[in-house]
């Protein structure tokens, strides 16, 4: 699809809708094959799970955060459908990337107008902040509004439309990062 | 006949090659669609990309139109699909959270693996920052623990809520939908006319 | 702007419309017929009083004990632990939510067995799993477990050993009947999750 | 617009597969062959009123009238069958019960209305294949009250001229929370319950099965 004249500048993408579309019939295989929706988040808690309790386990047993997602019989909280789900998200992008030729040397991705020390500053301090907002929130953009209002959650639309309609009302104080 | 895992017809550890293959098919479509661009995301914030909206909403409606008509010809059973409950004190904030980390960070944990897996130093970043996130809010989960489960609603639907059928949250949907298609290529069209620095990343 | 896109539109637009206008289907969730009664013969869906008994010394958490018996009887008496459903209310949306839980093996009993099993092809055909009903009823369990009856000298090494248990339950269950009379208020009340907390994603 | 975005093509094939599978599924839809006449709410009623079952005293009346006599079925298996049945019993299994043939025989009677009598072993035994014919709207189809072991027990009661034991189900037959609080309550309880008591051992002995408990 991509035109000729283009193609070496222009990153050949696939069209979002279609995109969407697989996306759309990938979420309807989960419900029916794992009668529940994507995740992306779930992986990295159970590894700072798993990392806190093989540090300090009198630490994770007295927190009661920790405690719920300690399975009751001992065995590892990273032997998790969420752990798997998560690492293969990782080795489906790069596949993907490898594919289409994206995939390259280690690089930061910033507006021209800010240095790379800021891009990272900043990518880490959203990092925490969806960190932070995904355990209030049970769920973060693929778990709660994804796949969470495509099972007709009301708390996955309620995420939906804050995590869009903060992003609109403080987009205008960030726009040096992006534009 | 489905959900197969709930109603134990794949049991055992199968079920961890298969959420590897949907992880990996999730990671595969969010990166081809270029999910994978931080700068394409926040272009939704802006104006002048809203790749991540068209995704988004068509993976929404596709999925919403689907899960009905599947339930309706009892392929899936509605009743044991997990629906995510609603506490919607601790929800309502982490939603505000999540929309400010959305857009300093320019990625949500899903995309920023798969940036990560294409060698972006900044989605390694993010990714780390996610870890640091749920760390220290486990660590001082102890000082909200009560705002953390306060106002259950529980597994609550949107039909439920405001009193109408799913179908017809589903038809809503796709209506606001296709008309935030046609409105967001609009303006998409414009902004980018007064745009000369970004380029394709 | 491609033809196409106006086409995925209405294509999109159509299959929502579709899913207004669908006429209701009622009862495609619940079991069909055929495999109700395939099910409903099977012997495995009946558990002895002995092995209740077992399980509710051992603690076992899967256990759901639900007494079918109208409200008067069950609060005379009940088993440890049972939940209360008459069986005219089994339908009722707030007893709903004591059945279907994940993990819980739904044991229904009655004075015999025959309400506990209607209980439980009411409960079954409307789709719910892990049912059993409890062989006997409470006529048995007392018979059984409460009053054992000695074996009979010629009878064999297995009786005797069921005898043995039964002397034990009944003065594990009467002795603590006693104490537990309080205590029955802070019954568990077990609701219906969707998932467990680890299944909340995310 | 972006250039890759000028040609859906690939999404029109991804959403034309979509809608042809739902429209497929639709059209296969296969509606149950057997259909629930009543729901659970009135099945609960139904089973609620206890004058469902035949007096297993009443039976031979019934097979011998000269007109419409009732037709008797052994849900047993084949093996109990053969060691005794009641006469003119016809030998088919609940599942049996719901093949092609026996559904459209079963309607035939329904519509004759000529009445159907279903017994097991026990009353368990019979219970939950005739309650699953009753929610089918099989309105003819009794059960024997009591099953098979309480129909001998009155037969030879009858042949011996004794008393006929009478088939009571669901009813309590001890003050549980009497019972349950003393470990040693006597043998020796009020006159009526002794009677019960008598019956149930009548039961045990009949059960081929034994050991129910």
């Amino acid at each position: 699809m991509n035109t000729k004249l283009s193609s070496k500048r222009k990153p050949n993408y696939i069209n979002p809708y279609f995109g969407g579309v697989l996306l759309g019939l990938l979420l309807l295989t989960i419900f029916y094959v794992a009668g529940r929706g994507l995740s992306a988040t779930g992986g990295l808690k159970l590894i700072v799970v798993t990392l806190v309790d093989k540090i300090a386990p009198e630490h994770a047993e007295n927190n009661a955060y920790y405690r719920m997602f300690l399975p009751k019989d001992g065995s590892s909280p990273l032997s998790n459908w969420l752990v798997f789900g998560a690492l293969g998200t990782f080795f489906g992008g790069m596949l993907s990337g490898a594919i289409s030729g994206r995939l390259g040397k280690l690089r930061i991705e910033k507006s021209p107008k800010i240095s790379n020390t800021t891009r990272l500053i900043a990518a880490g301090v959203g990092g925490i902040l969806f960190g932070i907002g995904s355990q209030f929130g049970r769920g973060c953009s693929s778990g709660a509004a994804l796949s969470g209002t495509s099972a007709f959650s009301f708390g996955g639309l309620i995420i939906m439309a804050l995590m869009f309609g903060v992003g609109y009302v403080f987009a205008y104080f960030f726009r040096k990062l992006w534009i | 006949m489905g959900p197969l895992i709930p109603l134990e017809i794949i049991t055992g550890h199968w079920d961890f090659v298969i959420a590897l293959l949907i992880g990996g098919a999730f990671g595969y479509i969010l990166e081809a669609s270029g999910f994978s661009s931080s700068r394409m995301i926040a272009g939704v914030f802006y104006g002048y990309n809203f790749v991540v909206l068209r995704v988004f909403f068509t993976a929404m409606i596709v999925a919403m139109v689907g899960y009905l008509y599947f339930s309706y010809m009892g392929w899936i059973d509605m009743s044991l699909v997990f629906v995510l409950p609603t506490y919607l004190n601790s929800m309502l904030f982490g939603g505000f959270l999540m929309g400010l980390g959305f857009v300093i960070g320019g990625f949500c944990p899903g995309t920023s693996y798969t940036a990560a897996a294409i060698g972006k130093i900044d989605g390694v970043v993010f990714a780390g920052g996610v870890l640091l996130g749920i760390f220290i809010f486990s660590e001082l989960f102890p000082f909200y623990e009560d705002f953390y489960v306060a106002n259950n609603l529980g597994n609550v639907t949107i039909g439920e809520m405001i009193g109408v059928s799913n179908e017809v949250v589903a038809f809503a949907f796709v209506v606001i939908a296709i008309v935030a298609f046609y409105v967001t290529s609009i303006i998409e069209k414009k902004v980018r006319k007064n745009m000369t620095e970004y380029k394709f990343e | 702007m491609n033809k196409k896109y106006l086409f995925l539109a209405l294509l999109m637009l159509l299959l929502a419309t579709g899913l207004l206008i669908l006429p209701e289907r009622h009862n495609f969730q619940q079991m069909k017929a055929e495999n109700l009664m395939w099910e409903v013969v099977q012997p495995t869906r009946y558990v002895t009083v002995d092995q209740v008994a077992m399980m509710i010394i051992d603690g076992d958490p899967t256990l759901e004990l639900v007494d079918v018996r109208p409200i008067n009887d069950f609060a005379t008496f009940s088993l440890k632990n049972a939940i209360n459903i008459p069986f005219d209310s089994l339908l009722n949306p707030n007893y709903q939510g004591y059945l279907g839980i994940e993990d819980m093996n739904v044991v229904f009993y009655s004075n015999d067995d025959i309400r506990a099993d209607q209980s439980w092809v009411i409960a079954r055909r409307m789709g719910y799993h892990n049912l059993y009903v409890m062989k006997g009823g409470l006529n048995s369990w007392i018979e059984c477990i409460i009053k054992p009856l000695k074996p009979d000298e010629t009878a064999s090494l297995n009786e005797f050993e069921d005898y043995e248990f039964r002397k034990g339950a009944s003065i594990y269950f009467t002795g603590a009947k006693l104490e537990s009379s309080d205590k029955k208020s802070s019954v568990n009340v077990v609701r219906r999750k969707k998932g467990s907390a680890v299944a909340g994603g995310c | 617009m972006h250039v890759h975005e000028l040609n859906p093509k690939k999404t029109l094939i991804a959403m034309l597969i979509f809608a042809v599978v739902i429209i497929a599924g639709l059209l296969t839809i296969n509606n149950p062959r057997l259909k629930y006449q009543i729901s659970p709410a009135q099945a609960i009623s139904m089973v609620s009123d206890n004058n469902q079952g035949v007096d297993a005293s009443k039976i031979d009346n019934l097979l011998s009238a000269s007109t419409n006599p009732t037709i008797l079925i052994d849900i047993r298996n084949h093996y109990k069958f053969a060691r005794g049945h009641i006469a003119s019993a016809n030998n088919i299994s609940g599942v049996e019960l719901l093949s092609e043939e026996n559904i459209k025989w079963l309607n035939e009677l329904n519509n004759d209305k000529i009445a159907v009598i279903i017994y097991g072993d026990d009353p368990l035994q019979t219970n939950g294949p005739w309650m699953v014919l009753q929610q089918l709207g099989f309105e003819n189809i009794k059960f024997l009250k009591g099953g098979y072991n309480h129909y001998v027990q009155v037969k030879n009661a009858e042949k011996d001229h004794k008393p006929i034991p009478t088939f009571i189900a669901g009813k309590a037959k001890y003050n549980y929370a009497e019972v349950a609080k003393i470990s040693s309550v006597s043998d020796t309880d009020t006159g009526q319950s002794d009677k019960k008591h008598s019956i149930i051992r009548h039961k045990k002995k009949g059960t081929v099965t034994a050991g129910g408990c």
